[in-house]
């Protein structure tokens, strides 16, 4: 037995010292983490929540990259895209791109992909189709003629839609175009969708990408290494290493690392670090007791010391919300009505919180300590987050000591992740933490549609506390028909909806989620940072058009 | 003289002192004799025939003597004693029934002990199926495994594998306590035999059973409390014990075969004392219906009439 | 066998000592714990990352919570997982496998099925389940779900041992005087194997430490309170060991070494009380 | 002999159909919707999330009654299909088993295996040697006794981050693909050596303690101390008392080797290494019936076998149980 295993080794290495290994090349690899969180099994496109990230971005492409950083639609698979008549959009498709099997890419393509969602209902961006007509193909330009035009979420779409060849996918079942894996994935991209394991996946630069000749653009890295890590110790240990070059984990105690180890770079070099990427808000559900007084919510909005959450559990990578939630980036805070903020705006301010309360009738007669409803019964309340997600965990508990302190009863709570879902779907919940669709956009339409999205037996997408207000669902409404470019229009209905909203605060925004980067400087340089280049540093999933692809194109191996 | 003991001392070592569970006894047995050993539970009995086979704490060896065919046995050398151990003194164990490794097969087992001792196990195969025959054993058992045999079968295995080696000296430690009355006269019977046949120069036969010794005994020694209280021929000491504590236990025998085991004996009052510091004196005195002063002195062993020696003031007393 | 005797060797026997002595201690600190600390623990009670000193004895976490403080409250949570998960699974254990040996038959079988499906149940997803049953998860609850599932070794070796018993002369005397069952158990075998049951009493109060311990670390802890083995999650997920913050987290993982490796140490010391042959003079 | 394999055989499938049907029926008393949390992962307009939870509700049968779900399972059970994961969606359950399974086995086995054999032996070695197992016992007691995923931790810090001897993620270099060179498995058995040492050591202490427990009592047993009696040379004994106080080592064993699918989970966390154990807890948190059931099917026929093969083992090794055939196996 033992005789006969020796052997088996013997010839399995005699064997093995005739293949040689193929190791990547350092540097010209580069390692990636922080959107992929389970083994890669999907690059289909048309299922962005299991596909592989990268799958957006790297392989298909969409008609415009988009830069938070300048508010800019960057003119990419389409060169150039414009309203013809208030419902009529045309895109210009660009010319000499090819799939990378070699077949060109056309507008056929572009318009199949629209098509798509018009065959299939069950297509993610189908609804599309409840407000466009039909579109008419000329050449290498596309008519686009709109029932009626929601110019918010179409230019919205602009960049989010990944165009698929036509002549891979015309022949698939609808099936395999709804829910299949999509294996070899063809694409028009920067790179190939080369090989993966259940720890890796590996992209392989494309080096007859069309921007090359006509853009100028060559991504540095010949390999993306996206790497499965379970754990932010593994991967801070992995950059500590020189392992990990680009992360995009939350990763604790980076503020203090920076002080030792220079190699691990981010955005800003002093605090915040990150750039700020979403806006986590305090929805409270406004169809149970106190919630569903907005005097009641404001008091709550005053209570809150974001500034100590900031520094206490994010080591001041984030920066406080303004009171609207507004990200500090051009496209939402050129909305921002400062004379609205500053008259229905607030602060943190517990002794006027318990100024507010006392006036609406909330006081303390049992002498508990906390406050009674106006009729005397108690209050007791809870704040939820998913159970794991440790800094939110964190942040409530602080929520619930600031709310103690002005004599609101609240208890920090952490249900699992399922159940946390189904009360906010469900509208079981008091009050959460939640983020889902507050992300960095070219409009605030997505944002308040995430904010106020109407009412449904279930609120799966959005408003999760249930606010009732016709006037700002119409007002929304309205922003969305309006044309993009009608500045003034828009002003005008989003200073209402800022004033609404401070005056009802239906939910109350608290700090901005980073858009966490760190980038470790042992093999890669040239990371974006405040100082240059200026790309939005993000490689999740569906997201690589925010600048992440570009990013690629201005790194350069360390000499 | 096969062997003889002198002043052999074995204590226990716990942890409040030591157990005087062997204390100062002396005694001779001869060739081809079978000596009785008997007396009351924890009288010291078993610790003397397990001292001679296995010292190891907390048994410990505290002096005296014993020679086997006139060579001194190094009883505190675990190690010497080896050379002795299986050779020249066996043991027939109290735990017979379970003394054999249950997971190997009986010959196998035996096998790899004599291997073990350097001897050979062909060359005694032969003689091997003689005394299974001898105790009515198949020759099949040596391919079986312990629990495929009865309780009685076990003890006759370990009978034979016990005196394989022609020792001098075989100590059989209650050995018939399990065992219902025909069975128990079947053993004795073999063990007799064993002896005629010259298998064992000398046995030690432990019980507490005195009606047993009737059957197989030539001499007797009655222990108590660590003490060799009495020792005589069988028919002597049946007929006329002198130890008021031999007397007490003859007397109170019921019928030949009963058995007492665990209780206390009907007709004397009290029990032993602890042989943790014993008091001094005479260990009896307490329970002795026929107790005078000088039973504070310790008693010795003396030889009363010719073959009969007893550890009593009484009797000391009544010849000197 | 007298009581005052086991009660002599057992304060006598070293492994006794030692593993009885680490655990009373720590018992002990549990006790008196929260009246030598002023804060609450999860109270941020002073400056983030603050080594130890004569305020925060054990130094505070990321966040400015008092180290000690958790450590002791999450004692609690151990101690309180020890017994209620330990002794419902020695509880369980006992009973089935009392049953299944002592009856044997169909019985026997039937029982030894439910013990082999019982350790094919997945611990997560019950643990989920039952979270979401109970308004939130707590320490006792975990408990149960640790009892509930860790008895299964327990009742195989309780059945064994009862096979082994019950053939024995005494139970044999005992039926045949027509005692019940249940009397023959109660009365019979239950003393006979008392020593056996705790000691597999206390492996399971370490086991059932472990287990919460493990189950703590992947997420499925309390999600309420604290407890040590919470800490050493947070002091993972936030980054203590390669910030240098060793107070926050070598400590936790240390006591539960420390407490389990003690129960530990006192089981082979009662293994030797009880079984006189194993003691070494 | 028969016989008793055929009771056994029915008591076996007995339990599989029980097992399996409870674990069909755990996660689907879950709170939350399986497809909700697949396509809660992308940011979707509420109408478009309905179709497509809708449409994905009838690819995987969810939109069924339960019972026509349970009948579903079965039947596909039978047919060897496990069905489509749903947190890997679209990959079938049985290749995503396929794919992970090498790495737990590659990684438990050889921890298993020879933290028994290692622990056995030293055990067996320490028993009864005053000074020796004074000192390694409580060093047994410590591995133990340790919480698993704490030490992992201190190993990766301390051997990979603080030393840089060893790499402390992935199963081999993210930097090398798998092929059948030298410098290939050189570079799995550095990425394998953590995993495995950290799981050799907390389980090292627990066979050790056990084989030392039961060395002991088999030297303390009668027919040990009847073959001190006649002599027996301590070496002989020793192997009599090792030999027997093996088996119920041998039923620990494969005790041990039946859980395997599930046994990883801390490594695999800690260490970032591929394996069945971490893709069952995302299964739990995304509610994926249909590979929590794929998972379990392993972990339960693993059981399974391990037992059947406790019974064959014994009824080898153990001549009383083989005795006793048809009657109790205690």
């Amino acid at each position: 037995m033992k005789r006969l295993f020796l052997v088996m080794l013997t010839v399995v290495l005699v064997f093995s010292a005739t293949v040689m290994a193929e190791t990547f090349t350092r540097g010209e690899t580069l390692y990636a983490g922080g959107g992929l969180w389970g083994p890669p099994t999907n690059w289909n496109p048309i299922t962005p929540w299991s596909a592989v990230t990268g799958t957006f971005g790297l392989v298909y492409e969409p008609l415009f990259m988009y830069d938070p950083l300048e508010d800019e639609l960057i003119p990419w698979l389409a060169t150039s895209g414009e309203w013809v008549d208030l419902n009529t959009f045309v895109l210009e498709i660009r010319e000499g791109v090819k799939w990378t099997d070699g077949t060109p890419l056309t507008a056929e393509d572009v318009k199949f992909t629209f098509d798509l969602a018009k065959t299939h209902p069950e297509t993610y961006y189908s609804s599309l189709w409840d407000w466009l007509d039909r579109i008419e193909k000329e050449g290498n330009t596309l008519k686009f003629h709109f029932v009626e035009p929601l110019y918010h979420e179409w230019h919205n779409n602009l960049y989010n839609l990944p165009i698929i060849p036509k002549h891979l996918w015309e022949g698939r079942t609808k099936e395999a175009i709804l829910t299949g894996a999509n294996e070899r994935p063809v694409g028009s991209g920067a790179y190939f969708a080369h090989s993966y394991a259940s720890d890796r996946m590996i992209y392989v630069r494309n080096d007859d990408w069309w921007a090359t000749e006509q853009l100028d653009l060559v991504p540095a890295p010949r390999r993306i290494v996206y790497v499965v890590i379970f754990s932010n110790n593994v991967a801070l240990g992995m950059i500590l290493q020189g392992e990990l070059d680009v992360s995009n984990f939350f990763l604790p105690g980076v503020p203090t690392l920076k002080r030792t180890y220079e190699d691990i770079h981010t955005w800003f070099d002093d605090a915040p670090y990150m750039l700020s990427d979403n806006t986590a808000f305090l929805y409270m559900n406004t169809t149970k007791k106190p919630m569903d007084d907005p005097v009641f919510r404001r008091a709550v909005a005053f209570a809150i010391n974001s500034e100590d959450i900031k520094t206490r559990v994010f080591e001041d990578q984030v920066l406080v919300s303004n009171p609207l939630g507004y990200l500090p980036i051009d496209a939402w805070m050129q909305y921002y009505d400062e004379d609205v903020v500053e008259a229905y705006g607030f602060t943190y301010d517990p002794a006027e919180a318990k100024k507010i309360l006392a006036e609406a009738g909330y006081r303390d007669i049992n002498g508990d300590g906390f406050v009674q409803l106006p009729d005397g019964s108690p209050i007791r309340l809870s704040i939820i987050v998913p159970f794991g997600w440790t800094d939110w965990m964190e942040s409530i508990r602080i929520i619930a000591s600031n709310l103690r302190a002005v004599g609101i009863n609240a208890d920090a709570t952490f249900p699992d992740f399922g159940r946390y879902q189904d009360e906010l779907f469900d509208g079981e919940f008091h009050m959460a933490i939640n983020n889902f669709g507050s992300n960095a956009s070219n409009t605030l339409w997505t944002f308040y549609d995430w904010l106020f999205y109407e009412l449904g037996e279930r609120q799966t997408s959005g408003n999760f506390g249930r606010y009732d207000n016709p006037e700002i669902f119409a007002l929304l409404d309205q922003f969305n028909r309006t044309p993009f470019d009608d500045h003034e229009t828009s002003a005008q209905i989003m200073s209402k909806m800022q004033e609404i909203f401070l005056k009802e605060m239906p939910a109350v925004p608290l700090w901005y989620n980073g858009m966490w980067f760190q980038g470790s400087t042992q093999v890669w340089t040239d990371y974006p940072s405040e100082h240059g280049p200026y790309h939005y540093p993000c490689t999740w999933g569906g997201r690589w058009q925010e600048g992440g692809l570009l990013m690629l194109t201005d790194l350069k191996p360390r000499q | 003289m096969a062997v003889s003991v002198k002043n052999l001392k074995i204590y226990y070592q716990t942890l409040r002192g030591q157990v005087q569970a062997v204390d100062n006894v002396s005694f001779d047995i001869k060739d081809h004799e079978i000596l009785g050993m008997a007396g009351e539970s924890g009288c010291g009995k078993s610790t003397f025939s397990n001292s001679l086979v296995l010292l190891k704490p907390p048994m410990k060896f505290m002096g005296g003597r014993v020679e086997l065919d006139g060579e001194s046995l190094p009883l505190a050398d675990f190690r010497k004693m080896n050379e002795f151990r299986y050779k020249k003194i066996s043991l027939i164990p109290q735990y017979a029934m379970n003394a054999l490794n249950p997971t190997r097969k009986i010959g196998r087992m035996i096998a790899e002990l004599l291997a073990s001792r350097g001897v050979s196990f062909s060359k005694i195969s032969r003689e091997l199926d003689r005394r299974l025959k001898l105790v009515n054993l198949n020759r099949s058992v040596m391919k079986m495994y312990p629990f495929e045999l009865s309780g009685g079968m076990r003890q006759r295995a370990v009978m034979v594998i016990a005196t394989l080696l022609d020792p001098s000296l075989l100590l059989a430690d209650e050995i018939t306590s399990a065992l219902d009355v025909s069975t128990q006269k079947a053993v004795a019977k073999m063990l007799v035999q064993f002896r005629d046949m010259d298998l064992v120069k000398s046995l030690v036969f432990v019980t507490h059973d005195i009606s047993i010794l009737y059957q197989i005994a030539d001499r007797v020694l009655i222990m108590y409390a660590g003490k060799a209280v009495e020792i005589a021929p069988t028919k002597k000491i049946t007929k006329e014990p002198l130890h008021p504590y031999t007397r007490l236990l003859i007397s109170s025998l019921p019928d030949v075969g009963v058995k007492y085991s665990e209780r206390r004996l009907a007709g004397i009052k009290g029990r032993p004392p602890g042989l943790l510091n014993p008091f001094p004196g005479c260990r009896f005195k307490e329970r002795c219906p026929v107790r005078f002063e000088k039973c504070d002195k310790e008693p010795p062993l003396a030889e009363v009439s010719e073959n009969h020696q007893v550890a009593c003031w009484r009797e000391v007393g009544n010849n000197g | 066998m007298k009581k005052n005797e086991f009660l002599y060797f057992a304060l006598r026997n070293t492994r006794m000592q030692i593993g009885l002595g680490i655990v009373l201690f720590f018992f002990a600190v549990m006790i008196i714990g929260p009246s030598l600390t002023d804060y609450d623990p999860n109270e941020y009670s002073g400056p983030a990352f603050a080594r130890p000193s004569e305020d925060h004895w054990l130094g505070t976490t990321f966040f400015g919570q008092d180290v000690f403080t958790q450590i002791v409250y999450g004692l609690r949570a151990t101690f309180i997982v020890g017994a209620v998960g330990g002794g419902l699974a020695t509880l369980i254990g006992l009973i089935v496998g009392f049953i299944a040996g002592y009856k044997g038959g169909i019985l026997d079988e039937i029982l030894n099925m439910l013990t082999n499906i019982v350790t094919v149940i997945p611990t997560l997803a019950l643990l989920i389940i039952i979270a979401a049953y109970l308004p939130y998860r707590g320490v006792v609850s975990q408990s149960i779900i640790i009892g509930c599932i860790a008895w299964p070794w327990t009742a195989r070796a309780v059945r064994a041992q009862t096979f082994s018993l019950r053939s024995r002369e005494f139970v044999d005397l005992a039926r045949m005087s027509g005692m019940s069952s249940m009397k023959i158990i109660v009365q019979e075998i239950a003393p006979n194997m008392l020593s056996y049951l705790f000691m597999a009493l206390i492996l399971q109060f370490g086991g059932a430490i472990l287990a919460a311990a493990t189950l703590d670390f992947i997420g499925l802890g309390p999600t309420e309170g604290i407890s040590l083995g919470l800490m050493m999650q947070n002091a993972v997920l936030w980054s203590a060991i390669p910030l240098g913050l060793w107070w926050w987290a070598l400590p936790p993982g240390m006591i539960i070494a420390a407490i389990v490796s003690a129960l530990y140490f006192m089981n082979t010391g009662l293994d030797e009380i009880f079984n006189p042959k194993l003691r070494e003079m | 002999m028969g016989r008793y394999f055929r009771r056994k055989l029915l008591i076996y499938l007995l339990t599989f159909f029980a097992a399996v049907s409870i674990n069909w029926m755990i996660p689907r008393l879950m709170p939350g919707d399986p497809i909700r949390a697949l396509i809660g992962r992308a940011a979707l307009r509420a109408e478009a999330a309905d179709k497509v939870a809708e449409y994905f509700s009838r690819i995987y049968g969810l939109d069924q009654p339960a019972w026509r779900q349970y009948v579903n399972f079965w039947t596909s059970l039978f047919k060897g299909d496990l069905g489509i994961s749903i947190y890997l969606s679209p990959k079938p359950v049985t290749q995503v088993i396929r794919d992970s399974i090498p790495f737990d086995l590659g990684l438990l086995i050889p921890a298993i295996l020879c933290s028994w054999i290692v622990g056995n032996k030293f055990g067996a070695f320490a028993a009864r040697r005053k000074r020796l197992d004074g000192i390694v016992l409580p060093i047994w007691y410590v591995f133990t006794a340790t919480p698993y995923m704490w030490l992992a931790i201190l190993l990766a810090y301390v051997f990979g981050v603080l030393l840089g001897i060893f790499p402390i993620a992935g199963a081999y270099s993210f930097a090398i693909s798998p092929s059948l060179s030298i410098s290939f498995i050189l570079n799995y058995l550095k990425h394998w050596f953590l995993p495995f040492l950290s799981l050799f050591i907390v389980q090292l202490g627990g066979w050790a303690i056990g084989m030392r427990n039961m060395i002991i009592y088999e030297l303390e047993a009668d027919y040990s101390r009847y073959m001190e009696s006649l002599g027996a040379p301590r070496k002989l004994i020793r192997r009599y008392a090792f030999r027997n106080a093996m088996l119920p080592q041998i039923t620990g064993l494969a005790l041990q080797l039946g859980v395997i699918v599930a046994g990883a989970v801390g490594t695999q966390v800690v260490f970032s290494y591929p394996g069945i154990g971490y893709l069952l807890l995302q299964a739990v948190m995304y509610k994926d019936y249909f590979l929590i059931q794929g998972c379990f099917l392993f972990i339960v026929i693993g059981v399974l076998i391990a037992n059947f093969v406790i019974d064959v083992i014994y009824v080898i090794v153990d001549p009383r149980v083989r005795h006793g055939m048809g009657g109790e196996t205690a």
